[in-house]
């Protein structure tokens, strides 16, 4: 599929962050999966408290510190340095996923290779026979935070479908995801699958659709904004 | 900004309905919750199932909740101690369910709630009346009993310090149940004799972090009884 | 079963309490059964470093304080006052109890109201259908600790042996007590049944046998002491 | 005097038998042993089961260990992580073998080891290619998986405190698998930056009590890499 003359222009890795970090509302406990979701931290408003979880023991998780403030012991699940704001705390591995498997993240933001129609997701592993596979805690937040949104590309570079009837790849959990941030478009999960809930200007149904590899409702297409 | 601070006891009480399950924590009278659990009577909530380590002493706090007849059922550990004149009558009289659960298992099924762990294993009354009627399994040759996790509407717990985000302190011997309770609850009400600033709790001496809290309200409630 | 003029004195609670004392080494986690296992505590040498565990989340526990230096927040499991020694530490009752059920307490002292000759105890109800039974954390004791050592009356008040080929009260636990301490002796439970190890001066092996509800083997005894 | 502290590395080694099971505490860099895995080498125990969140990283360390042929199996999480060379080629020649294990699941396992409990259900890897094999079993119209615990024979850690009883701290993101791996084996040597008097910690922030631990040795190791 090959795109000439379009006219419309897919949101770049940060609009995709920052569209996502505006429906976060205040108060939310939110995990961010490693690689982009990451970045929504960036993008919610300055005037909003959200409070970020990190797999390995902390809540509460602040920005990047600058290169001359990085205090080594502050690492993010990316193994990042990261800072503790106000009213964070440190706790161990099994607190920390009690805290995911329990149920008491409200939204946990994750990248995927593909998200089914029905809510199952794909983002560890790319073939059931790879080798040296890695899980780390995908599988735990897909399957125990309170909601799991999706923020990916709504194709791969190769322009194949990452919205599916059913996934090709091996599973991370079934039935799970609520919401995918795309470059193109919010879709929601629903019981009736994929339903389109804002494109971005420009494109049009059918392009979007063509886009995907299930099949789009638009009849909660938010049409005001 | 986030702030879990209620101003009354009736923002405390919101939302309980009858027929909640509700936590109550405390081991004896130190971490128990009494303001809240006066809080419990006053909203008249009834058909209420307590989870509590005692079942009550004398006629007031949680002895009085059962005597005014608005507890349908009781699980605990130890139900009959000095005191518990009001169980005792009521447990006779047949007008309270007794559900007796060894503390360990007690305090496992609790974190196993909050742990999003809906059952496990357990050495704790194999071979016991305890486990009659409940699934067993030998496994690498010794028996153990399947229980399940014990989730709450509503946990009322005890703590020394909190902050806006509640997380919270408890002291010395008073986090107990309180701590494992405030996780095991969609509704965590925590009673706080200190308000702190967000803070001022050392990271590493949080003893249940803010997500597991709800609602905290600030009560000077001073030293249990000696 | 009456004694007339007999040639021995039968241990009182502080001296069962100092005997059992006696037997546990420097270094031990030991946890205190309510009533008279807690005058353990009082008899362990002091030159001997014992760590004591109460289920409510201490570690470490000291002696009853002062009558005018009582600090209410510190109880034991039998909602005695205790104090906190250097080193001591507070937890929540989950980790309390993985300390108990994990094997990670060497010693429990119980107390019973009848020891079997499998090892099977019965000391937290005195019938099956008793109204409101009490369990407490003994079960879990019985369960998980090390080891378990039983502190009891040889007999009943009655003159009922505790000591018995099999329980007719409710079980705490099946077949875990290693070693009991009464007012008459050391009794082993051994894969062969009670084993005594020591006898009070002056009790003849006779009439410790006609005190207990089940054979006694006497070829591990200690007669130098 | 009880006194966990030992003297030489060789005596914090003491007793690992080939064949064992060995928990390595740290994620990324952050709270990793690395002296006592230095010391594991050292010993030459071989034949091992290696339970950690990675396999390694470069050539030193847990990926010197796994170079050296000392270990048979390895279970964790995320053993595909940059750096990791080592451990991708003996995986691809078919000389380790792999356990993948949830990360949550992994800290659970360790966690029900240190706890009691043999065995546990759990929603993660539901319907995946991670329960295959596995009992499931849906309690409340949800499928679970049966996860049993994971004990270790040793528990390689550390901390950043410690006084005689072996009471330990951690900092900051540094407690992670740590202070869990530190209930779970039957053996658990600490190696911590600093030595404190007992009493010196807090009661109320003791992190991991003295009585999961067994030895401690002083190792002034620094911060982590940045």
């Amino acid at each position: 599929m090959s795109d000439t003359a379009a006219a419309f222009k897919a949101l770049n890795r940060d609009e995709m962050a920052n569209r996502l970090a505006q429906d976060i509302p205040e108060g939310w406990y939110v995990n961010l999966g490693i690689g982009a979701p990451t970045k929504v931290a960036d993008f919610i408003p300055a005037d909003r408290e959200v409070v970020i979880h990190s797999e390995n023991g902390i809540l509460g998780m602040g920005p990047a510190p600058a290169k001359d403030q990085v205090d080594p012991w502050i690492i993010n699940a990316g193994k990042q340095h990261v800072t503790l704001k106000p009213g964070g705390s440190y706790f161990d591995h099994a607190t920390s996923f009690a805290m995911i498997r329990g149920g008491h993240i409200d939204l946990c933001v994750l990248g995927a290779y593909e998200v089914a129609e029905n809510g199952d997701i794909a983002n560890w592993a790319t073939s059931a026979t790879e080798s040296a596979p890695a899980v780390g805690g995908a599988m735990d937040l897909a399957a125990g935070a309170k909601r799991i949104w999706v923020l990916m590309q709504h194709t791969t570079k190769q322009g194949e479908a990452r919205l599916v009837e059913s996934c090709s790849y091996p599973l991370t959990a079934a039935g799970v995801v609520k919401r995918i941030y795309t470059d193109l478009a919010v879709i929601d999960v629903t019981e009736e699958g994929f339903s389109v809930v804002e494109m971005i200007p420009g494109l049009t149904r059918e392009e979007l659709q063509a886009r995907s590899g299930a099949r789009l409702r638009f009849d909660r297409l938010n049409t005001a904004g | 900004m986030i702030d879990k601070f209620v101003r009354s006891m009736a923002d405390a009480m919101e939302g309980i309905a009858d027929g909640s399950t509700v936590l109550v924590g405390g081991f004896g009278s130190v971490g128990q919750p009494d303001a809240l659990i006066d809080g419990l009577i006053e909203s008249g909530a009834k058909d209420l199932t307590i989870v509590a380590n005692n079942a009550g002493a004398g006629r007031v706090g949680l002895a009085k909740l059962l005597e005014l007849r608005r507890v349908r059922r009781i699980i605990c550990s130890f139900p009959r101690s000095a005191g518990s004149v009001v169980f005792e009558e009521l447990y006779a009289n047949g007008e309270i369910e007794l559900e007796i659960v060894p503390q360990g298992t007690l305090a496992e099924r609790l974190r196993a709630a909050g742990a999003g762990i809906p059952a496990f294993f357990t050495p704790t009354a194999a071979g016991t009346q305890l486990a009659e009627g409940k699934e067993t399994r030998v496994i690498d040759g010794r028996e153990y009993v399947l229980e399940k996790w014990l989730p709450g509407d509503v946990a009322l717990i005890e703590a020394w310090q909190a902050d806006r985000w509640g997380n919270l302190t408890y002291r010395s011997s008073g986090r107990n149940f309180n701590a494992v309770m405030a996780m095991a609850a969609t509704t965590t009400v925590a009673q706080t004799q200190h308000v702190v600033d967000l803070g001022a709790i050392d990271p590493e001496a949080v003893a249940t972090p803010g997500i597991f809290t709800s609602r905290v309200i600030h009560v000077p409630y001073g030293d249990p009884e000696i």
